[in-house]
């Protein structure tokens, strides 16, 4: 029996390693090893005021702070029953959606695109492809200003408080950010063309897909869970009714399943349940990109992402129209602390991300349980890992380990997240 | 002189915190710590027209690390360059001491009040520093060097921690063999190449005779060091206005605006860095 | 010849590195000032045996991150710890404030033992020697690019010691205090422009506590304007579970 | 001095007028406090404010300012040009005017500070009569009445505002932009009168009896200890501060490293660092001896130099001190021998 370990996988969030065990060169066992030190979130939000939540929850990720944010934030409302105004819910999924063009772009140009071009980091690239190099730093930077805009800063949000914003963007602020949005449509759509001229290998997991819909929006924010094959919807706050987390022995980050199957959530489920729902031009990309949905190729997720970058960058040029259009507040109203457990859905760029609090009459959390989208792919990772091995085992060690990674890479995964 | 020239002189002018570009022309290893460095203004102008008095001080400048009040060592009788004696303490004294010969720095200046060499002039001195207070008092010395015949005996008493500390012993060796220079030299901690005095510098007073009705005095070393001089130079019956201090403080402009260096009621930079000791006396805080 | 830089994460959220690449207008002039010689999150290659700087990233959690640390130590000569996380343990140290050992139990169950050699949450300082601190959560890009430029150039860091009433008073806000909300601000070490506060939320105190606050007396501001004293120490378990307290 | 009656209603126009050719700043509310900051609408304005969060002195002299740019490899400016555009400061308390005279010493004369100079040049002040508050203690410096430094100054009368232009530039501005009309013998009794009253609202009294000598005498008394002990080290009474102006100066690198800004920020005495130098000495060590410099430079430091106390009274420091020290208090427990 010989073993194959790829340490520390670059240019993922996180550190996990790759375990393939082979005997007499057939693929017996590959397991993903998240070594991620656990840093016990749930415990630590235990005996802290509930105002501090957010405060500690968006620290479970640098990289999708705002949406573990705005998830623990709709967790605590809906334990003190808090209804959000309109206006607060609209700034809101703008907020998201900034995290969603800095997310994505910088999943698809810093960590993926260097394996289709056969390069160790993106680095290189900004000499032998400064353009692309600037499109992608364009998106992100968009994403991160528009992040700051709302929220005062790219990385770990400060004005987004219980009930609404401490503090609200300025209308020529957001509408300059409109401008620059609806200019960004161009990059998005190079960059879904781009990615659909990387070969991407033929590969279908077996696993289900979950996502949230919204009957008439595309849901990022707010909806119910829906299971592709299984074809329920259901209430997001019920989520400890049909995912099932578990432990396993060799990873700080727990598995979870559906019915007993594993499942994947993130771009390509989303585009799989709401692809309806598209703005214009990302329908255009998607149809024109000749991916028909629902897929089961894990490695379109990366695709997927970049349609969603298109819709993002003109959802959110209409999202301030409406902003700028409508009246209203983000102050957070006076409320009443009181004893209650409130659970709450999001879509983060990884997919669905679930928190849950219960919080007692002095407003001291005491209790916590939080489930990242990594946490939720990572049993239908490992599936797919054992899937895929065998059918490219033949390959040159290098390549076996590239390709290994590629699809690793695909989900996109953040395993510090993941573990928490 | 070109254009650009021409605009940057009048910018200096109307700017005193545009420091002039100045280069260094020689550098001398004292210590492991100490450097002397001979610098010249590259505007002729402007090189021409600095006069100073031993006791200045000037701002040097190394853009992107900042600046520093430094003495001026040199004595004004010498025209066209300024030596500056620095001690590698920090950020900008430490980036000048990895500079070499040719490189260029800013200057501006020269800044604050200088000893009263005028006054000075028809009576004994004794000038006591201790450490890295002898950089402007050396400019002192070689100012009444070049004027000589002008003063009465002249006594430098010089403290240092240890031997390999001891600066300017070039020039304290062509003193020694002097008669009309009192050179005595002292340290804390000697070593087996040390011939000279043992113990701080106070303990030379023992050895010197000093009229009190015609004597100068004049001290520069660390903060310690001046209560207990200015105690022996008064057991000498010493007049208290004929004894002149040299204070370092913080700066930050040099010219009595950013406020880092008051003493007491008065500014170092302006009132000082040499003050009168019964100016001194009545700085709270100061000694 | 440019200085070989290793950037290396231990517990975090990696929100600090994050942070380093979102300074898009610059990154490529910054990346030009050094040999980027590891970087896992944007970069494939392993550690290499010897680089110059080693800019940590995250809380020491493990047996394994202190041996980390240790050879980080022995090759770099300049060791710079970036974030709260780093620098006074930030919101990881939390996790240390009450029985750490029992925390396993309540996310794991049962479960197999997967956290190897697991120890209570602490800074980067309190295992080896730290020559420079960017403290934060998460940094401000500028300022790291500030510290890594002096620390490669050998000048002292020049960053503030004092805390963050004075900036933020140079940012025309009205004090919490006098709006009856704790604030930590008063012994925060600054650094940061107040920007919480300039957004509407009071200083949570993620740079740490200035060397120069005077705790006690804060303490007494906090019941002057109607709030517990210990509110003060309350609050700053967020980010600094780890200091000693000052009584 | 020139003087003229403008009606109350009328004082809109001459915001308004006075935006067409300058900037114009004043008092307009944040927060429930107040705030110099520039304005568009007349509306905006509000001339009831007790005092800004921030003096005046940053228009002049910003919390933060570049004074040159400079290329790093020969050691050589590339810029220092002092930009400052037309302004009008409008509303000022007579505090605040007096304060700006005091920073006046210190920027102008010998080795005159060039971006402040520029930026008071290109400034017309214009002052407004004010009302007593809780914690200004004008009174006691003779702030609260204001001679010249102003370009015209506006005397509340209830309907009307009494005008005293010291300043070509003030006689010429409210003619241009504002109907007005000469002083009629009524309009001067009535101004003596309000004058008076102002005077009289202020009931604060502090003994400032020799308040230098009593600084010196009292050096090494154990109430510096006492308010040492209760002093954050925050700086904000020097921040907030019109008659503050000491500063840091930093220099600063671009991200390429090849050129940078020489910029000078807001300093305090309060902060450790401030007279620290080289080898680990520091003359101002501990809290209390901060807090005595403090006062001993604004009492008796800059008055040894200029004649004058370096404070106006205004009461900033008092309001945004979390630990309540303040002039008042200080120079009480200097008389007194006791912290109140
Ligand atoms: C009037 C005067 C004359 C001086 N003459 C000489 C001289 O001839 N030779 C010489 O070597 N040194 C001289 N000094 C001391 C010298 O200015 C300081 O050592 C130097 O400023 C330190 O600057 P730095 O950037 O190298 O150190 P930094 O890196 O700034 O700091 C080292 C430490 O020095 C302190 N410091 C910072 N700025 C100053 C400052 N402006 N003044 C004093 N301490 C400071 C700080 O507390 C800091 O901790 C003189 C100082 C004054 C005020
Ligand atoms: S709001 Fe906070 S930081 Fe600002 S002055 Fe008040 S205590 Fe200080
Ligand atoms: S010391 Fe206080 S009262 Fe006096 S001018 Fe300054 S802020 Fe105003
Ligand atoms: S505001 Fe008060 S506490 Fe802060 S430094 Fe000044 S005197 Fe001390």
């Amino acid at each position: 029996m010989s073993t194959l370990t790829v340490e520390h996988v670059a240019r993922i969030e996180g550190h996990g390693t790759i375990t393939v065990e082979m005997e007499s060169g057939v693929v017996s066992d590959v397991r993903m090893d998240i070594i991620e030190a656990a840093r016990f979130f749930e415990s630590m939000v235990v005996g802290r005021r509930f105002d501090e939540v957010s405060l500690i929850t968006s620290r479970i990720c640098g990289i999708c702070s705002p949406n573990h944010a705005l998830t623990s934030l709709k967790a605590v409302e809906a334990a003190f029953g808090i209804e959000v105004s309109e206006r607060t819910a609209l700034l809101r999924k703008l907020f998201v959606y900034g995290s969603y063009l800095q997310n994505h772009a910088t999943h698809l140009y810093v960590f993926a695109a260097p394996d289709f071009v056969g390069l160790p980091s993106v680095f290189p690239l900004a000499q032998t492809h400064p353009d692309i190099v600037e499109r992608a730093l364009r998106i992100k930077k968009t994403g991160n200003d528009l992040t700051t805009l709302i929220g005062g800063r790219p990385v770990h949000p400060i004005t987004a408080v219980v009930g609404g914003f401490s503090a609200e963007p300025s209308a020529a602020d957001l509408r300059a950010m409109a401008v620059r949005l609806e200019a960004l449509v161009a990059d998005t759509v190079a960059t879904a063309e781009l990615f659909q001229s990387f070969e991407v290998p033929a590969f279908e997991t077996s696993g289900e897909m979950l996502a949230l819909v919204e009957d008439d929006d595309y849901a990022i924010y707010d909806g119910e869970t829906a299971a592709l094959d299984a074809g329920w919807r259901r209430s997001a706050s019920e989520y400890r009714q049909f995912i099932a987390e578990k432990v396993v022995g060799h990873s700080n980050a727990k598995h979870s399943t559906v019915g007993d199957r594993t499942f994947m959530v993130g771009s390509l489920p989303r585009i799989n349940l709401s692809a309806g729902k598209l703005m214009p031009r990302a329908a255009e990309t998607l149809a024109k990109l000749g991916i028909a949905a629902p897929s089961r190729n894990t490695f379109v997720n990366n695709v997927c992402q970049a349609v969603e970058l298109v819709d993002a960058a003109e959802r959110c040029a209409m999202y301030i129209d409406r902003l700028l259009g409508m009246g209203g507040a983000t102050l957070p109203e006076p409320f009443t602390i009181k004893a209650g457990s409130g659970a709450a859905a999001s879509e983060a760029p990884r997919g669905t991300l679930y928190h849950a609090y219960s919080i007692d009459d002095d407003g001291i959390v005491v209790g916590g349980d939080v489930i990242t989208p990594t946490a939720q792919n990572l049993g239908n990772l490992e599936a797919d890992m054992r899937a895929y091995a065998p059918t490219i085992a033949h390959l040159p060690k290098d390549e076996f380990i590239l390709s290994m990674e590629k699809l690793v890479r695909a989900y996109d995964p953040c395993l510090s997240c993941s573990v928490h | 002189m070109n254009n650009t020239q021409v605009v940057m002189t009048r910018d200096i002018d109307a700017n005193p915190y545009h420091p002039w570009p100045a280069r260094i022309t020689s550098i001398m290893d004292l210590t492991d710590k100490e450097k002397l460095f001979e610098l010249r203004i590259i505007d002729e102008d402007v090189r021409e027209a600095f006069e100073f008095q031993s006791g200045q001080f000037v701002e040097l400048s190394i853009f992107g690390v900042g600046e520093a009040p430094i003495s001026i060592s040199s004595a004004p009788s010498k025209q066209g360059f300024i030596e500056l004696c620095v001690r590698d303490s920090g950020d900008v004294t430490g980036a000048l001491h990895a500079k070499q010969c040719g490189d260029v720095v800013g200057l501006r200046g020269p800044y604050g009040r200088g000893f009263p060499f005028e006054d000075m002039k028809g009576h004994d001195v004794l000038l006591v520093a201790g450490g890295l207070g002898i950089a402007p008092l050396k400019s002192l010395i070689n100012h009444i060097h070049d004027e000589r015949h002008e003063f009465g005996k002249v006594t430098i008493l010089y403290g240092s921690r240890n031997p390999a500390e001891v600066l300017f012993r070039y020039q304290f060796d062509m003193w020694k063999h002097r008669d009309d220079f009192d050179l005595i030299l002292t340290v804390d901690q000697p070593d087996d190449t040390w011939d000279g005095e043992t113990g701080l510098v106070t303990k030379l007073f023992d050895q010197i005779d000093v009229d009190p009705d015609n004597t100068y005095g004049a001290i520069c070393g660390p903060p310690v060091m001046y209560k207990y001089v200015i105690e022996e130079m008064r057991k000498k019956n010493m007049d208290v206005d004929r004894i002149y201090v040299s204070f370092e403080r913080r700066m930050k402009c040099g010219i009595g605006k950013c406020g880092h260096c008051g003493v007491g009621h008065q500014y170092t930079c302006v009132d000082g860095p040499v003050f009168n000791y019964w100016e001194a006396m009545n700085l709270q805080g100061a000694i | 010849m440019a200085p070989r830089v290793a950037i290396i994460g231990l517990a975090s959220d990696f929100g600090c590195q994050v942070q380093v690449t979102n300074m898009e207008d610059h990154l490529l002039d910054v990346l030009g000032l050094m040999d980027l010689a590891y970087w896992q999150l944007a970069s494939s290659g392993h550690l290499p045996e010897e680089y110059d700087v080693a800019v940590i990233e995250g809380a020491v959690t493990t047996a394994d991150h202190v041996a980390t640390l240790l050879k980080a130590r022995e090759t770099a000569a300049v060791v710079i710890a970036i974030g709260s996380c780093a620098v006074t343990g930030g919101i990881p140290a939390l996790a240390g404030t009450v029985d750490y050992d029992a925390r396993y139990g309540v996310v794991y169950g049962d479960g197999a033992a997967v956290a190897r050699g697991r120890q209570v949450p602490k800074p980067v300082s309190s295992v080896i020697k730290v020559d420079y601190h960017v403290p934060g959560c998460p940094i401000d890009p500028t300022e790291f690019v500030t510290v890594l430029s002096r620390a490669i150039m050998g000048l002292k860091d020049d960053m503030p010691q004092d805390p963050m009433c004075a900036i933020c008073k140079t940012q025309e806000n009205v004090c919490f205090l006098d709006r009856g909300r704790a604030c930590l601000g008063l012994v925060t070490r600054t650094g940061c422009t107040a920007k919480c506060v300039t957004l509407g939320r009071p200083c949570t105190g993620c740079r740490g506590i200035s060397p120069e606050a005077n705790i006690p007396a804060a303490r007494l501001v906090y019941a002057e304007k109607g709030l517990d004293p210990l509110e003060l120490d309350r609050l700053f378990d967020l980010y600094n579970a780890a200091r000693e307290v000052v009584v | 001095m020139f003087f003229r009656v403008i009606d109350k209603e009328r004082l809109p126009d001459l915001i308004t007028g006075l935006g067409t050719e300058y900037e114009v700043i004043a008092p307009v509310e944040k927060d429930g406090r107040f705030v110099y900051a520039p304005v568009v609408d007349p509306a905006e304005v509000r001339l009831d404010y007790d005092t800004t969060l921030l003096p005046p002195k940053k228009w002049f002299f910003p919390a933060e300012e570049t004074l040159m740019r400079f290329r790093v490899a020969d050691n050589e400016v590339l810029d220092d040009e002092v930009f400052a555009a037309p302004r009008v400061l409008f509303g000022l308390h007579p505090c605040d005017i007096n304060a700006l005279l005091l920073m006046d010493n210190v920027f102008t004369g010998r080795y005159a500070d060039p971006y402040y100079m520029r930026r008071r040049e290109q400034t017309l002040l214009i002052g407004v009569s004010c009302t007593p508050s809780d914690t200004c203690f004008c009174n006691v410096w003779d702030t609260n009445e204001v001679h010249w430094g102003f370009d015209v100054f506006l005397t509340d009368m209830g309907d009307r505002y009494f005008a005293s232009c010291r300043t070509v530039k003030g006689a010429e501005i409210l003619d241009r932009f504002v109907e007005n009309r000469t002083v009629s013998d009524e309009d001067t009794r009535e101004f003596q009168r309000v004058v008076h009253d102002f005077k009289e609202a202020f009931d604060r009294t502090v003994d400032t009896t020799q308040l230098p000598v009593l600084l010196d005498a009292k050096f090494d008394s154990p109430i510096w200890d006492e308010f040492g002990e209760k002093c954050l080290s925050c700086g904000a009474c020097s921040m907030v501060c019109p008659t503050c102006y000491c500063f840091d100066v930093h220099d600063r690198l671009e991200p390429d490293q090849k050129s940078g800004v020489r910029v000078r920020t807001w300093d305090s005495c309060q902060f450790k660092e401030f007279a620290a130098v080289a080898h680990g000495q520091n003359f101002r060590d501990t809290r209390a001896s901060r807090v005595k410099y403090r006062y001993y430079h604004k009492q008796w430091g800059y008055l040894s130099k200029f004649e004058r106390v370096l404070c106006v009274g205004c009461g900033r420091c008092a309001r945004a001190c979390p630990a309540g020290i303040n002039p008042v208090n200080v120079i009480e427990a200097l008389q007194t021998g006791e912290v109140r």
